[in-house]
């Protein structure tokens, strides 16, 4: 077996010269890497690009939207970037975003353990990734796509012109990227755990991304095979699908939403694990039911996949299916209240700081719970008909993925970004970022429940001209939006050249990862760390810590 | 410098050094196998029999049941589920329950798709 | 920027009062959680001298109350969205009924009296109107927000869809699942009219045949007399050879299937035995009809189901 | 062969990483198990909606060649099991005799389905893309349908024999340079449960094509 390639970390001497970052500065040392922090590294900068790629559509979307006719001029171009925006966003920046770059770098930190389970496994992730990723970009600049992200059957598989194969064989190797690292992250929790980190001694975050990866692991094969069907149906030009031979397109739709819901929860239970770190940690205070949080995590992993028919209400499903999925959505909407009062109750009688990542955190607060609620008016029967495949849809999952996932998703980068660069990122800046994104996303997308309950559809390159201020309003924000989401990334790259050094815990967080240095040399530990209470153990401030801005 | 608190781990099958236990030890696991082999040899016939039934069309499925019991012969006998860390275990559970959340709630939907499609017209 | 949808259904007024009641539980829970942020944010900033006292430990009490809480309010919610949607599930008995096709990009409407329209729909109000609709690509949606309705459009497949009228006027009608390239253009108008204004408008369009006429000249062109006999009463008299179930009198009634089952012959079912003669074979014959799809476009279709539906005079249209 | 083993650095013993690395193997089968369930629901949906044609299509498989494979695959796991009996008693020139057999037993398989069975199938314009179908009339629908699901099902089954087959080649090549031993022998356990995993995918297949149709 390998031990540690890299020579220079010698674990006995107790001294550890260089970290992680300075363990090797060839190429080959990072593109051949089995270091969990460095391959969380590699994503982190793979996941930036897709997210600007997807941005940009998402511009061009709003460009268009200016004007009732519609700007771009052709609705050819308008349908290949909604669904460029779609494929880009979901498969690969929302879904990998979290688990792939603060799960891969935290997990083995949080468990105090040395590396994931599977090392060489975890590198095989990121290469999948990448070569999914570039299938589907060639797919999507050399003509793209023109079915939306969900590639409905019989337009995906006979009726579009697009390049459907080639964006199908992209997300398809980007869905084993996902697999693998769900199955390193929940063999890892379960068996590397350091001694005396029992299961309710974990972080929430540990947790929560324990039930990311059961939904990873058992959701995106279905996903797999649902594509496969897809491709062989539309070169073969006979499928499962076709209705002119007694197939079913419903059958396409429950195959692909048994994987798509559970998949929207992929991407905010990261997000709930790393406002449950952040929370804690700027109100000096334990976290509030620290088992209902925990268990609220778990059985959203579950139920999430007995929910998938409440996309389908007016699709043609049974009568007696659409009640039962309604009342089952219903349910998996209490964990998530669960959680939101949780967090309001770590910060009753705590000792609140205003730090950048408590100001995203307080903001996925307000607006997952604004997404959270809207979730159960599309779960009302009635209201979905009216309701769904509207922009009130749109506004609805934007709230929770862009509100919500993307605020955790920056706040959880700048909680720990010290701990991943070894730098301190400019407070004021990031605050006034944080305020700015706030601003943009609600100008943006709270236009958009109104639209839809006058009945604005989705996916529309021209409309009816008195949606049009609504529209205005809604591209304006976006301008906005865009402009907010330049400024972390500027001023981060900025913090990895001019930033201060970070102690090794410039928040007085607990947490494993917190008593290593920062960055953290290639072993992670000197000195594996003996557990002996629970996660969350603030002290009082009186005691104060070294903090130092 | 591991603190050798006790953690999720059972013993490997020890392997005893003397070559007479080994012996001794491969010809049981191989009379296990060989007599798990001859349960899938019977359950075998008894579902290419049972399919030779007159079934009513959507009885039919029924003739999966020897089958679905070859399966768990297979995974207890030959892939040692009840060897192993418990994680085992419960990862094939957690396989099995999904696949039947899949199948079961995806097929509400067509079994029950025709009955309320039908206009309630006033038969003569 | 009209804020207000105009609500000119019947059963719009009803979701409108759910929406409003979502509205109003929505507020709450926000105004709550924002109240209680805002309030621990100032009360509770770390600059505050303010004293905190014991933390509470045992949560099970308050965490429980608001799960129950939560799990009564959503089944409230769900009781009632469930119930409309049933009720709007299904079509009263004596709907008038309109044949809507959905080609890709255009709607296309025949009224049983023959009258024919492209992305729009004339209709009367106060009467419940059931649309009987099919595609021939792909799926399609037809929704008028104005009716709070809306229900996918599947190719080789009936959907019905059904409410009534409360205001004439002009309504918008959206295509609203993704099509392909002209999706945004598969829009109408939905015009209501007094019960009068419609008779005088189906007179003044009434040109071309009734649907039953055009459907019988069709049921010879196709072949269908062959096996069914000239006027659909049945297979096995001297000029066929072939053994084929009769059709008169089919439509409404009851009809033994092969396995055992016996289904109500309504519009979906002539339309499937058409398409796909496979599905529900009746008892006691060969299935040997050859399937029709893609030879038969849906426009003829639906003047064979006219004319078939026209053997059973003695059952309400 | 060498008395004591190495292990990962992350792991705190080799009896530590051996049982981690089966786990990890049967977690990877767990999603296989959810790829085949979505074609199994496939089944499903296309049964019920055409289940005279879909029947029809059934019985033109050839039963005897279906009954064959699954004897085979049975017998390629038992034998497959008892080398890795023999290898946890140290005796490596049984396991390879043990795993060679497993491997005739696998190509055999793949012999009969792809080399007789599809060929067959192919001759008989049972394939469904092609525009000539045996079965026409009512039952066409359902037949083409059903010989969809029979060809894509046995088609991924047999792409995941190629990659069994590769893998107990592997093993083969492995154990002839004496890498493994009582106390080290994962990479044989873990291809063990790929191995009499795709034998189980083929006993869910086996009636779903052969007999479920046969009424």
């Amino acid at each position: 077996m390998n031990s540690p390639t890299m020579a220079s970390t010698v674990v006995e001497a107790g001294q550890i010269d260089g970290s992680y970052l300075t363990d090797g500065f060839t190429i080959r040392s990072w593109l051949l890497t089995t270091d969990h922090k460095r391959i969380a590294v590699l994503y982190l900068a793979s996941i930036t690009m897709f997210f600007f790629i997807g941005g940009i559509a998402a511009a061009l979307v709003r460009l268009n939207l200016i004007v009732p006719e519609g700007l771009l001029g052709s609705a050819e171009a308008y349908n290949r970037l909604f669904t460029m925006h779609g494929v880009v966003m979901v498969w690969f920046f929302l879904v990998p975003a979290v688990p792939v770059t603060l799960g891969n770098f935290l997990i083995p930190l949080m468990l105090g353990a040395r590396d994931l389970a599977f090392p060489r496994l975890n590198l095989f992730s990121w290469y999948l990734f990448i070569l999914g990723g570039a299938v589907t970009l060639w797919a999507l600049f050399a003509g793209g796509v023109d079915t939306g992200w969900t590639f409905y059957t019989p337009l995906s598989t006979t009726y579009s012109k697009g390049h459907v194969v080639l964006a199908a064989v992209g997300i398809f190797i980007a869905g084993f990227s996902s697999i693998a690292t769900g199955l390193n992250f929940i063999v890892s929790i379960h068996r590397l755990r350091a001694p005396g980190l029992t299961w309710y001694r974990m972080p929430v975050f540990l947790w929560s991304l324990y039930s990311l990866s059961v939904l990873l692991v058992l959701a995106t094969p279905v996903l797999a095979i649902t594509l496969l069907l897809v491709v062989l149906e539309r070169i073969f030009h006979i499928g499962v699908f076709d209705p002119a031979i007694g197939g079913d397109p419903l059958l396409f739709q429950h195959l692909f939403w048994f994987y798509s819901h559970p998949a929207v929860y992929m991407m905010i239970l990261p997000g709930f694990g790393v406002v449950s770190e952040i929370i804690p940690a700027f109100s000096r205070k334990r976290i509030f039911g620290y088992k209902f949080i925990v268990w609220a995590s778990v059985s959203i992993a579950v139920i999430s996949f007995f929910v998938w028919g409440h996309h389908m209400f007016v699709a043609g499903t049974s009568l007696y299916s659409a009640v039962l999925f309604s009342i089952l959505s219903y349910l998996v909407a209490v964990p998530s209240a669960i959680k939101v009062f949780n967090w309001l109750g770590t910060m009753h009688k705590g000792y609140i700081r205003f730090d950048a990542p408590m100001l995203y955190a307080l903001g996925f607060i307000g607006l997952f719970t604004i997404g959270g609620v809207t979730g159960l008016w599309v779960a009302a029967l009635a209201a979905d008909v009216h309701l769904t495949q509207t922009y009130f849809v749109v506004a609805h999952f934007h709230y929770i993925m862009v509100g919500g996932m993307v605020s955790a998703f920056f706040g959880g980068l700048h909680f720990w970004w010290s701990k991943i660069t070894g730098r301190m990122y400019p407070e004021m800046w990031a605050r006034v970022a944080a305020l700015i994104m706030f601003i943009g996303f609600n100008l943006t997308f709270f236009p958009q429940f109104i639209l839809g309950y006058l009945g604005m559809p989705r996916r529309y390159f021209s409309y009816a001209p008195e949606f049009q201020v609504l529209n205005v309003l809604s591209s304006a924000g976006a301008t906005i939006l865009a402009a907010a989401y330049l400024l972390p990334l500027a001023y981060l790259v900025w913090s990895l050249l001019y930033g201060e050094y970070a102690p090794a815990n410039p928040w007085g967080a607990t947490g494993l990862e917190w008593q290593t240095p920062s960055p953290p040399p290639t072993v992670n530990f000197i000195q594996t760390p003996l557990v002996t209470q629970g996660p969350y153990a603030y002290p009082p401030p009186e005691t104060g810590r070294e903090r130092h801005v | 410098m591991w603190h050798p608190i006790a953690r999720l781990r059972s013993r490997p099958g020890g392997a005893s050094d003397d070559p007479q236990d080994q012996e001794q030890a491969v010809h049981a696991q191989l009379n296990r196998l060989l007599r798990a082999w001859l349960l899938l040899v019977l359950l075998g016939g008894a579902e290419f029999a049972v399919s030779f039934l007159p079934l009513a069309r959507p009885l039919r499925p029924l003739v999966m049941i020897p089958g679905v019991l070859m399966v768990v012969t297979v995974t207890v006998a030959f892939m040692e589920l009840r060897r192993g860390p418990v994680l085992v275990r419960a990862f094939a559970v957690a396989a099995m329950l999904w696949l039947l959340v899949l199948l079961s709630l995806g097929s509400a939907d067509p079994l029950t798709r025709t009955e309320f499609h039908v206009p309630n017209v006033q038969v003569k | 920027m009209d804020l207000l949808l105009p609500a000119a259904s019947s059963s719009a007024s009803e979701v409108d009062h759910l929406l409003l009641a979502l509205l109003l539980i929505s507020g709450a829970v926000l105004v709550l959680v924002f109240a209680l942020m805002f309030r621990y944010i100032v009360k509770y900033r770390a600059s505050s001298g303010f004293d905190r006292g014991a933390v509470a430990q045992k949560t099970w009490i308050l965490e429980g109350a608001w799960t129950v809480a939560t799990l009564l309010v959503f089944f409230g919610l769900f009781i009632w969205g469930a119930e409309l949607y049933v009720r709007l599930f299904q079509p009263p008995p004596g709907a008038l009924k309109i044949y809507v096709i959905a080609k890709q990009w255009m709607w296309k409407v025949e009224h049983s009296g023959g009258q024919r329209e492209i992305n729009t729909l004339h209709l009367p109000v106060g009467r419940a109107i059931e649309l009987v609709m099919t595609s021939e690509d792909v799926i399609h949606d037809f929704s008028v927000p104005a009716f709070r309705i809306k229900h996918d459009v599947l190719p080789d497949r009936y959907e019905t869809l059904w409410f009534t009228v409360t205001r004439p006027g002009t309504y918008h009608l959206f295509c609203t699942q993704f099509c392909g390239l002209d999706h945004s253009k598969m829009v109408g108008a939905i015009v209501a009219l007094t019960p009068p204004q419609f008779q005088a408008w189906l007179e003044q369009n009434g040109t071309a045949g009734t649907l039953e006429a055009e459907g019988k000249i069709l049921f010879m062109r196709y072949g269908c007399s062959g096996c069914h006999g000239g006027n659909g009463n049945g297979g096995n008299q001297s000029e066929s050879t072939v053994r084929a179930p009769p059709l008169t009198g089919l439509y409404g009634g009851p009809v033994p299937l092969s396995n055992g089952t016996v289904v109500i012959a309504d519009e979906r079912y002539i339309h499937d035995s058409i398409v796909l003669p496979d599905q529900q074979i009746v008892a006691g014959y060969a299935p040997i009809m050859p399937s029709f799809a893609g030879q038969i476009g849906e426009e003829d279709i639906l003047k064979l189901v006219a004319y078939i539906k026209s053997l059973a005079p003695e059952r309400p249209q | 062969m060498s008395s004591t083993v190495v292990h990962d650095f992350q792991y705190e013993s080799p009896s530590h990483q051996a049982q981690t690395a089966i786990a990890g193997m049967w977690l990877f089968l767990a999603t296989e198990v959810l790829f085949f369930g979505g074609l199994i629901l496939s089944w499903i949906y296309s049964r019920h909606w055409n289940q005279i044609g879909f029947d029809a299509g059934a019985r033109e498989t050839k039963l005897w060649i279906g009954t064959l494979n699954t004897g085979i695959l049975i017998t390629s796991s038992f034998t497959y099991a008892a080398g890795l009996a023999w290898i946890r008693a140290g005796n490596t020139r049984r396991l390879i005799q043990c795993i060679t057999v497993t491997l005739m037993l696998g190509l055999a398989f793949l012999a009969l389905k792809f080399g007789l069975e599809w060929r067959d199938d192919f001759s008989q314009h049972l394939f469904p893309a092609a525009s000539i179908f045996k079965i026409t009339g009512a039952e066409e629908g359902g037949a083409r349908l059903f010989f969809i699901f029979y060809f894509i099902s046995t088609g991924l089954h047999g792409v995941h024999m190629v990659v069994g087959v590769a893998l107990l080649l592997w093993i083969i090549r492995r154990a002839r340079r004496g890498e493994f031993s009582p106390l080290y022998h994962t990479p044989v356990h873990a291809v063990g449960l790929y191995w009499s995993f795709v034998d189980i995918v083929w006993l869910t297949l086996y009636p779903l094509i052969y007999l479920v149709g046969r009424g």
